[in-house]
Parts: structure tokens; C-alpha cells; sequence
């Protein structure tokens, strides 16, 4: 068994939703994951209000010029460790909206992003699925038999880099 | 004044050759009047008939002078008041005195053509974000949008709060109600609002300027992605506008499949936000309950067109996938289960003690105001406007489709809601008559890829009200302008109104019977 | 308004019923990450790229575009960039030649380029686990399974 | 000479383990029973069905990194939390769960007003918590918690002595052991039942951290080990208020005994009743709408109060009349 620190991150996973500029179908996606037909709370997966009680930032959107500050001040408040995910085409690399004048263009031209979930928008399967990979990505499950096939090499998420707390 | 000849007659006796009115242009009439006419020509329009409202102002580029066309819903006939103003001073008479309705209408075409409308001057940005440089119009065509040098964000202000007890509480851009970034600034006096003051452009992202270089093929996609819940009156409403250019002979068999798509999509965007109203009032079940019947709606969407949110169904020229009919079984069992549901949803909505108290009596939108702020779909149903495009101006199969058209008086949350609530079971009629009469042949003609030069308007009756298009083409097989006028745009004034003098705590209530949609209003 | 217990009120609302009966049914939760979903047949997911047809010389006229493709006769013939809504196709040299290559993150799965695409060699799968934590695998490159189809 | 067999009571059995696991089992009872109404399955990974969540949650805040923003009150800030939930586990140990409350055996008279004192004291504690973190969010959150309480407890003081009152005595054990009193006063139960609900901010009456306008409530600032602290908090709360009504109106841990193992039986029977009670409490919660502030409080003032102050009297006439003259109801001296 992995350490419980470890077993504790991995089993409660609280998230935070920030729309940085989305025509809105992921975030019902997103916000239908938690209805009965999918229901996260399986996972522990619960949608926080505050970024302060978050440690997934789900980040839908091609980040338009107004968001881009805010999404950045809400990724500070966060504690560490924290991940992000970037849902769907534009949070990906801003889809049918890159190009625009007002639009970044994907998420990780502001924070360093854990996993990518593409699609416009994602099933819900799909999310649940980034989420699982992402799981399995800071916890690479040893011996039993994988959830959903694990990544190659377990790759450590090169980005989010998951220092020691400082107490 | 029902039809628009009696209109045309008695603007002609009143301005006799001041203006021009080129009839059966953009519907029933354009009315050129420029030089300060179009003020005069309005007054007379309302004066004349009650129910005259702005739907949309357009702003256009035209070389040397910029076009600002105000296009006038009347009770039936629906005409464009086009005045035109020198590049150098762009200068016009403000609308708002004669009709608030078109506050936001104006502040938005200053803020992208740089129209200034004098008596209604915009402070700072109103659609663009903060960090964009003033003077720079994104709609013009001389200007390349995506190559302007923005400026560091202006120092935020700190939210210094109004004097006295009143306090300023911000509801974020970050915010577990809203499911887009919005800012409002509440001023509340102890507990009752004062002000408020919306911020949008949080999710401005450009689509008439980036419409106007794509391919009309590749724009019925970009157009789908204005909003995600009701896309696909979105890639109506662009495609019929292109069709009214082109005129291609649209098969019937394509109209019902149309149909049959845009209800599925009203269907599922009411669930969704009778659903959401129940998580704004703390009442989970509800919104638990909604969603998982939505889902076997979804798995509908997805059976007929591939997708369960962007069906991309409808294209120029028809539609792009035939309805196979092992399918059609399946659609009417689902639906049938779902009317079976339906009075135990409607006893909820009707008689729940602890729902009424919330929602009976908030946000009380009287029909005067309605008219004048020319609100669109449930919000002015909700009201007592009996103004549903599909039965005033039908488009597509709705003329041949039997349906009743729901109009509550009391105006309040709990009104709005249960209009929305009743069409979801006049939805689940239409889609079973149109899959009953759903007449054989193509579903599809050919068209070509390049659309000779005019300019058409459409309005059509999204899940939260009426859509409006303007499509002007240059020959070319790029459109020249593209202006979408969305529902929300049109029903935020009405909140900023109702919120005044009720208690903070009905605010969320309040907000939520409008049905926001913050990707249709920044567009 | 009364503030006494619920269970007293005139109207009893529909809602107490419906929650006790639903303690009994079986929750409407699908077990996804262990049961995989039945999808419809044609649901849009991960496009299949078939290089060894975009060098099929024999194509006809799209079903409703006319394509003025005989300047382009043999080469590649890039239709599906045009089309593309989200400008996710580019063009890369393979062998050689210059083939189309899709990125899944600029991706809207709208399907255009498959039914614009003269010689179908685009084609529709309903894959749409595509969830990774390294952007570069979801590029998916044009490459020859082996030397006879390059020629 | 230190008395083991006390200390084993106050930290393992009756006493801070064994309420703790407690706590957490009957989060998870409520989570579980939350997810069902909504027809949906509630967690399911941490342990066999999801049994270890709320442990999980608790010990991945712990390990969180704790921020502390510039300007808060950093005293308050920082043991505002940790001081609520001793309180709260303190309270509980005057409980008498095996038959014995933890402290002192029989326990002594009044120690009803010293609990309620408790409770007080730790809703205040919230109280300071929410307006020492200097967020916007959370001042409003905690003024609300202020506003509630203090309300809402006067009805609460003159439920709980309805039971007293019948009783005779002001002491939980006499209480708990003469009589159930849900059988004397029924009206008492249901409206002691309401006012627990607006005590420990459930619906209808969660205003305080109700998501849509206050965010995240007087809890918005706080990450890592002082939030684990705060939802425990919370999580306590709702135990001590259900274990509350089973003494003072259940009949406490009293009930028929097998095998002689009465400290055994005695606990069985408490957590049962506890969880009758937390199951209706949650039902509560799970099917009511969230009310506003001002008819929260309108309710309080104008409905409630009158209705405690009409039990109590009621309680009055009754035990004078009717039940002392037959010795129904009087305490058994202990």
C-alpha cells in the first residue's frame, strides 16, 4: 500500500471549476459529472467553492485576455500540492477560438498544466477518465490491475513539481 | 398597427422624402434616415404601436463612414432604421431616453466601432477586457485585431465602498453560482440592493471579428460555439440568414430534422436550468433529480447527430445527417418516459412550501417594463408579452407544427420558471409530431461555397429568447459582417431593474429565473 | 411564514415521498472507470487516418461541394485543411510527401474533414478516452506502416 | 495515584477515539444517505463503500500546506479551530454513553446548562474563526453564524428543559435513565429537532455558508490542518447535538441488556438511537430548499420562540397536573 499521506491525496481529490472564457458545454460537462448518472463523489471527487479548499483546478476555456489574471491569482491561492487540468479543445490549445484577438489560447500559456482532457466538449466518461490518469499519475498504481491502462512510464506530471510542504 | 404597410404609410405622411424606405429589404423595410432622423423615426414607431422595441443595433464598417442600423421589432412587422456617420466625428443621438432597452445595445457598439452616442458615453471598456488599448476598434477593417500592443492592467481601484451603511460586495468573477466568470458590484443598504453594476467581457473572445474571416462553411462551427447549451439555434439562425441570401430549396424533410434538433436542444436546456435554479436556492435534490432525467435526453441528442452537446446538425443547404428510423422507437419511449415525470416536476415547481418561499414574488418584472426594456422569451413570457418568434414570425416547420405558446402575468421568479417548465412538456409535443409527420426525400442540396453580395436579418426563438442575426455578404466566401444580437444581452437590464430594493438575499433567486447564458452575451 | 415541522403543512410536497422511495431503488450511477458505456454507433470520437488512401489517384466530386481539385491531380490534394474549422490539420512531410497531420488538442471532432474529404481517407471512430498528461501523444503523425505503401 | 482505568476512559472507549471514529462514521451515514435520496452512490473508493472518506478528507487536509494570509488576526486565525474542537469533544465527554458519562460517573446536577454553555461557547469560537480571516466572504459568513445562534438558543435552552423540568432534575443522568421523554412531550422533540437543524446550519436554515452568496462561508481563508480542525468541528457538532436529543428525550443509552454486558448493550442502543437521529436530521436536510436570512430569522423570533415558550408551560401544567401526582416521569433517584 502507498504511504497514507499519498493514499489520503489520492483518495479525496477536491475540486475547484474555473471558466476562463468557454462557450460553457464543458463546464456543464463538468457540472453534470456530479449528477447521478456519473456521480464523482465515487472518488472522493467533491466541487469546492473556495481555491483555498482545492487541490484539482479544473480549467475550461481559451483564456480570454480578461480571465488570464484571475486564473493566475486563483492557481496562487491554491495550496500546494495542487494539479490542473485543462478541459476540453480550448483549454487545450484554444480550439476553434485560437487565433482570436481577445483569446491566449490554451491554458498552458498561464499555469503549468498536469493533464489534458481534449474533445468539444469531452463525454464526462472522458473527464472522469483525465482524472483517473492524473490519479494514477502522482500515485502509479504497482501491482493491481490498472484502472484505465497506465501511462507509459508513469510519468511524474514534468510540470507541477510536488515539493515537500513546509509545515 | 398590425401590418407594415399601415406603418410605411404613416412614416411617409410624417417625414414624407427626409427618409427613404426601401420595403421588403431586411424584412419588412429599411428606413434610411440619417443626420439625427432616426431619433424622430423611433418616437413615431412607439408612439404608434406599444409594442415597438430595439432588438439590436449593428455597427458597421462602410470605408468612410460607419453604418449604425437599429433594427425595430414592432408587434408583427420588423423594419431597420439605418443611419450612417462620418468616420472622422462619429457622432449620434443617444435612443435611451425614448428607450432603455437599448442602453447596452449602444455602450457595446461604442466600445467595438467606436460610435459615440452622445448622452450615453462609455466609460472605460464595456465588452473589451481592461488591458486594451483605448481608441483601438476591433470591428474596423483597417485595424488587424490580433496584432494591437495591449497596455498593463490600470491600477485596480480599490473597491472603495459607496458612503453611509452602504457596503459594495462583489460577486466575482470566480464565483460556485455562476458557472461563467461575471462580475457584479452589489451596493446593498444593510440588506436591501441599491445598484448594480455588471462587468462583462469575461469571455469575449471575438467571434464577429473572426467570422468575418472564415469560410461561411467553417463559420456555421464557430458560430455553433457561441454558447454551449443552445448551439444549435446559434448555427440556425446563421445558416437561415445565409439561406435567405442564397435561397437554395431547402427539402422539407430538412426543416422537420431541423426541428426536431432545436427541440431536443430546448428541451435539454430547460432541464438544466430548472435544475441549476434549485442548486442557487440551496435545494440540491432538485437540481439532482433534473439532471439525471436530462441525461436520456442527451443520449437523444447523441443517437440522432453524434455528439451530445454539438450535434453540428445543421449546415447550409439542410442538414448533414439523415434520421435512420431504428432510431425513431427509441426517441418516442424516451420521451414518453419523460412525460410520465413530468407532474411530479410540475407539483414541485407549483406547490414545494419551501421553493415558493423563495421564488414567489422576486424579482418582479412588471409588463410595462418588459415592453420597455424589450425583453426576450421566458423573461418577458413570464410577463405577460405573448412574444414567442415561433408563433409570432414562424420559421422553418413551425407553421405547420401545432403547439400552445405559455404566458404567465405574474412576472415573478416563480413565473419565469414555470414557463419554462410548461414548455418543456410543449417541446416533448412538437418532437412527437414531428417525428410522427416526418416527410421522405433528400436531406440535403447542394450550395455553393461562395455567396453573391446582400444582406439579410433573422430572428429566431432560442430556449432563453430571441436570437437575432445580420449577415452581410460581399460575393466573396467570407461573410462581410456578422452581427449576433443574444437573449442574455437583452435580459440583463431587466435584472439591474428587478434587483433594485430587494433584499441581498434573493439576488442569487433573482439572477437565476433569467437563465444567463455569459458565452451568448460576450460572444 | 410557519416555521413548524414540515410533516404539518397543508400541502404536502411530492418531494418527501419520492426521496424515501428512492432509498429502496438502485442509484442511477454508471460504474464508468470498470463498466465502459454502450455509445451510439456513428458517436463523433477520435478520427483513424488512413494514409495508404490519400494517395488513391481515382476520387470523385465531394457529395456537396464542388472541389476544383484538378490543378491538384495526384499531389495531395488538402481539402481537409481548408475545411478544417479549428486549423488542426497542418501538412507534413512523410516519405517524401506531404500528408495531413491532425492535432487532437486543436480538434473539435465536428467531422468536416471527413466528409469533405474526396477519397475518405479520414474516418470516423468513437474512441474518446483521449485523456493524457503529455501533450505531444495527442499529435497524431501521418506514417507508413511499411516500405510498400510509401511508394 | 493515577487512575488508569479513568484515563483509559477519557482517551479510548467512552472518551476522544472512540467518539472521533464516531464522528466520522456518522459523516459518512450522512454522505451516504445524502447520495441515495439524490439517487445517486455516494463515495465509494476509500474502503470498503467508501467507509475511510471522511477519514481520507481529514488526513489529506492535515497534510496540506497551511496558509496564512498577511492580515489576519494570526492568534485567532490560528487556534480558533483547534480551541472549537476541544471544546466540542470536551462537551461530548459529559455524555453518559455507556450507561456512565466519561468524567464523572454519575455526572453532577446541571451539567445540562454546562454542555449548552459548551455548545455556545464553541459556535462562538466559529464565530471569531470566520471574522479573524480577514475575507470579505468570511465576515459575512461569520456575522451570520452570530446572528443564528444567538438566536436560535433561547429556543434551545427552553427545550432542553422541558425534559429537565418533567424530570425534576437538571442533571443528564436522571434525566436519561427516568424516562424517554419523547413519549411526555412529543411536541418538544419535533420542535427541539427544528431548532437543532438551525443550530448546526443545515437546511433549511444554512445561510451562513450557503455557497451561492457567501462562497465558502467563515471557512473561505482557512487550508490544511486548521480547516481538517474546522470540519471536524462541525462534524462533532452534529454528533453532540444528535446525542443531545437521545439523552434528553430517547431515553439515553438505556434499554434491555443481554448477558450482563451492560456497558456494551448500553453503548449499542446510544449509537443506534444517534444514528435514528442523525438520519432524520439529514433527511431533513437533503429534501428542503435553503430559506433566506430574514425569514430565518423571522422564523426564529416570531414562530419559534413563542412555540418553545408554550412547550415549556405546557411541560409546566402537565407535569404538575398529570403526571407528578401518578410518578410518571420523576426522576429515579440515582
Amino acid at each position: 500500500m502507498t504511504d497514507t499521506k499519498t493514499w489520503a491525496r489520492v483518495k479525496s481529490p477536491w475540486v475547484l471549476h474555473f471558466n476562463s472564457g468557454a462557450c460553457n458545454g464543458c463546464d456543464i460537462e463538468i457540472v453534470a459529472l456530479l449528477t447521478p448518472k456519473y456521480d464523482v463523489e465515487r472518488f472522493g471527487i467533491k466541487l469546492e467553492p473556495s481555491p483555498r479548499h482545492a487541490d484539482v483546478l479544473l480549467v475550461t476555456g481559451a483564456v480570454t485576455q480578461q480571465c488570464a489574471e484571475r486564473l493566475k491569482r486563483v492557481y496562487d491561492q491554491m495550496p500546494q500540492p495542487k494539479f490542473v487540468v485543462a478541459i476540453g479543445a480550448c483549454a487545450c490549445s484554444g480550439g476553434v477560438f485560437e487565433g482570436n484577438y481577445n483569446v491566449l489560447g490554451g491554458v498552458d500559456k498561464v499555469l503549468p498544466v498536469s493533464a489534458y482532457i481534449p474533445g468539444c466538449p469531452p463525454r464526462p466518461e472522458a473527464i472522469i477518465d483525465g482524472v483517473v490518469k492524473l490519479l494514477n499519475a502522482i500515485n502509479p498504481p504497482k501491482k493491481k490491475k490498472e484502472l484505465a491502462e497506465a501511462p507509459k512510464e508513469a510519468p511524474k506530471p514534468e510540470v507541477a513539481p510536488v515539493e515537500e510542504v513546509k509545515q | 398597427m398590425s401590418n407594415a404597410a399601415d406603418m410605411i404609410n404613416l412614416l411617409e405622411s410624417k417625414f414624407g422624402d427626409r427618409i427613404q424606405i426601401k420595403q421588403g429589404t431586411l424584412e419588412a423595410g429599411a428606413i434610411i434616415a440619417n443626420n439625427g432622423l432616426h431619433y424622430d423615426v423611433l418616437k413615431a414607431m412607439i408612439e404608434a404601436d406599444e409594442k415597438t422595441g430595439i432588438t439590436a443595433i449593428t455597427g458597421l464598417d462602410l470605408g468612410d463612414k460607419l453604418g449604425v442600423y437599429y433594427h425595430v421589432h414592432t408587434a408583427k412587422p420588423f423594419f431597420t432604421i439605418k443611419a450612417e456617420v462620418p468616420k472622422a466625428d462619429p457622432k449620434i443621438k443617444t435612443v435611451v431616453d425614448i428607450h432603455p432597452g437599448a442602453l447596452f445595445h449602444e455602450l457595446e457598439v461604442t466600445d467595438l466601432l467606436g460610435v459615440v452616442f452622445v448622452g450615453n458615453e462609455l466609460q472605460g471598456h464595456f465588452v473589451l477586457s481592461e488591458n486594451w488599448p483605448d481608441g483601438v476598434y476591433p470591428l474596423r477593417k483597417d485595424v488587424d485585431a490580433t496584432k494591437v500592443q495591449l497596455v498593463p492592467t490600470p491600477e485596480r481601484e480599490a473597491n472603495k465602498n459607496a458612503e453611509g451603511r452602504q457596503v459594495k460586495i462583489i460577486i466575482g468573477p470566480q464565483h460556485p453560482a455562476l458557472l461563467e466568470p461575471e462580475k457584479f458590484s452589489v451596493t446593498v443598504d444593510g440588506e436591501i440592493v441599491t445598484k448594480v453594476e455588471p462587468r462583462i467581457g469575461y469571455v469575449h473572445r471575438g467571434i464577429e471579428k473572426t467570422a468575418e474571416s472564415r469560410s461561411y462553411l467553417k463559420d456555421t462551427y464557430l458560430v455553433e460555439r457561441v454558447c454551449g447549451i443552445c448551439n444549435p439555434i446559434h448555427a440556425y439562425a446563421f445558416v437561415s440568414t445565409v439561406e435567405k441570401i442564397l435561397k437554395p430549396a431547402v427539402p422539407e424533410r430538412a426543416e422537420y430534422l431541423r426541428v426536431i434538433a432545436l427541440e431536443l436542444n430546448r428541451l435539454h436546456s430547460h432541464l438544466l436550468t430548472l435544475g441549476h435554479a434549485g442548486l442557487e436556492i440551496g435545494y440540491e435534490t432538485l437540481f439532482q433529480y433534473f439532471w439525471r432525467d436530462r441525461e436520456p435526453i442527451m443520449d437523444l441528442i447523441e443517437l440522432t447527430s453524434g455528439n451530445r452537446v454539438y450535434g453540428s446538425l445543421i449546415t447550409v443547404g439542410g442538414v448533414r445527417r439523415d434520421l435512420n428510423p431504428e432510431h425513431i422507437p427509441k426517441i418516442k419511449s424516451v420521451l414518453e418516459d419523460f412525460r410520465k415525470k413530468m407532474p411530479f416536476y410540475r407539483k414541485l415547481y407549483q406547490e414545494e412550501p419551501t421553493l415558493r418561499l423563495r421564488m414567489k414574488d422576486v424579482g418582479v418584472l412588471t409588463r410595462e417594463d418588459a415592453l420597455k426594456l424589450s425583453v426576450v422569451g421566458p423573461v418577458a413570457r413570464g410577463s405577460g408579452v405573448d412574444m414567442d418568434i415561433r408563433k409570432t414570425q414562424p420559421y422553418s416547420a413551425y407553421d405547420e407544427i401545432p403547439f400552445k405558446q405559455i404566458v404567465y402575468t405574474e412576472g415573478d421568479t416563480w413565473a419565469r420558471m414555470n414557463v419554462r417548465m410548461d414548455e418543456v412538456e410543449e417541446s416533448i409535443n412538437i418532437i412527437e409530431y414531428a417525428v410522427d409527420h416526418l416527410p421522405s426525400g433528400p436531406v440535403r442540396v447542394e450550395v455553393p461555397r461562395s455567396v453573391p453580395e446582400g444582406e439579410a436579418v433573422s430572428s429566431v426563438e432560442a430556449p432563453r429568447g430571441e436570437l437575432f442575426y445580420y449577415v452581410k455578404s460581399n460575393g466573396t466566401d467570407m461573410p462581410e459582417r456578422v452581427k449576433i444580437r443574444t437573449p442574455t444581452f437583452a435580459n440583463i437590464p431587466s435584472f439591474l431593474k428587478t434587483a433594485i430594493g430587494e433584499s441581498i438575499a434573493d439576488v442569487p433567486s433573482n439572477f437565476v429565473s433569467l437563465d444567463p447564458c455569459f458565452s451568448c452575451t460576450d460572444r | 411564514m410557519a416555521e413548524q415541522k414540515k410533516k404539518g403543512k397543508s400541502r404536502i410536497s411530492p418531494i418527501f415521498k419520492r426521496a424515501v422511495s428512492h432509498l429502496f431503488t438502485k442509484p442511477a450511477t454508471t460504474k464508468y472507470p470498470f463498466v465502459k458505456p454502450q455509445l451510439p454507433a456513428d458517436s463523433r470520437g477520435k478520427l483513424v487516418y488512413e494514409i495508404k488512401d490519400c494517395n488513391a489517384i481515382d476520387f470523385g466530386c465531394g457529395p456537396d461541394f464542388r472541389l476544383d481539385i484538378k490543378a491538384l491531380r495526384g499531389s495531395n490534394c488538402q481539402v481537409c485543411v481548408r475545411d478544417c474549422p479549428a486549423g488542426a490539420i497542418q501538412i507534413v512531410e512523410v516519405e517524401g510527401k506531404k500528408r495531413p497531420q491532425i492535432d487532437l488538442n486543436k480538434c473539435v471532432f465536428c467531422y468536416q474533414c471527413v466528409e469533405t474529404c474526396p477519397r475518405g481517407a479520414i474516418k470516423q471512430s468513437d474512441f474518446y478516452e483521449l485523456a493524457t498528461t503529455d501533450k505531444g501523444a495527442l499529435v497524431m503523425k501521418p506514417e507508413y506502416k511499411n516500405k510498400k505503401e510509401a511508394s | 495515584m493515577i487512575d488508569l482505568w479513568l484515563i483509559f476512559r477519557i482517551l479510548v472507549f467512552p472518551g476522544f477515539t472512540f467518539i472521533l471514529f464516531l464522528t466520522l462514521f456518522c459523516d459518512w451515514v450522512e454522505r451516504k444517505l445524502e447520495a441515495r435520496i439524490q439517487n445517486r452512490v455516494g463515495p465509494m473508493v476509500a474502503g470498503p463503500g467508501g467507509i475511510l472518506q471522511p477519514l481520507a478528507d481529514f488526513i489529506k487536509l492535515l497534510t496540506k500546506e497551511d496558509i496564512e494570509p498577511r492580515d489576519t488576526k494570526k492568534l485567532v486565525f490560528r487556534y480558533a479551530p483547534l480551541a472549537a474542537f476541544s471544546i466540542m469533544m470536551f462537551a461530548m465527554c459529559f455524555l453518559p454513553i455507556d450507561g456512565a458519562s466519561v468524567i464523572s460517573t454519575g455526572g453532577f446536577s446541571g451539567d445540562l446548562i454546562i454542555i449548552l454553555a459548551f455548545a455556545t461557547i464553541a459556535n462562538f469560537l466559529l464565530f471569531m474563526a470566520g471574522w479573524a480571516s480577514a475575507n470579505p466572504y468570511g465576515t459575512i459568513g461569520s456575522a451570520r453564524v452570530l446572528t443564528q445562534f444567538l438566536g436560535y438558543d433561547i429556543p434551545l435552552y427552553l427545550l432542553a428543559l422541558t425534559p429537565a423540568f418533567i424530570a425534576g432534575s437538571i442533571q443528564i443522568a436522571t434525566i436519561a435513565s427516568s424516562f424517554p421523554y419523547i413519549l411526555l412531550a412529543p411536541w418538544a422533540f419535533i420542535l427541539f429537532i427544528i431548532t437543532m437543524q438551525a443550530e448546526l446550519e443545515k437546511d433549511p436554515f444554512d445561510v451562513p455558508h450557503s455557497e451561492s452568496e457567501v462562497v465558502g462561508g467563515l471557512e473561505t481563508e482557512y487550508t490544511g490542518a486548521k480547516l481538517a480542525f474546522l470540519h471536524l468541528t462541525r462534524d462533532v457538532q452534529v454528533v453532540f447535538g444528535s446525542a443531545l436529543v437521545v439523552e434528553l428525550f430517547l431515553g439515553g443509552p438505556n434499554g434491555p441488556v443481554f448477558f450482563g454486558l451492560d456497558w456494551l448493550f448500553y453503548t449499542l442502543w446510544f449509537v443506534l438511537k444517534l444514528l435514528i437521529v442523525v438520519v432524520i436530521s439529514e433527511y431533513i436536510t437533503t429534501v428542503v430548499a435553503r430559506l433566506r436570512i430574514d425569514q430565518v430569522l423571522t422564523g426564529n423570533w416570531k414562530i419559534l420562540l413563542p412555540a418553545a415558550l408554550l412547550s415549556l408551560i405546557a411541560a409546566v401544567a402537565l407535569a404538575t397536573w398529570v403526571y407528578h401526582p401518578f410518578g410518571i416521569g420523576m426522576a429515579v433517584g440515582v
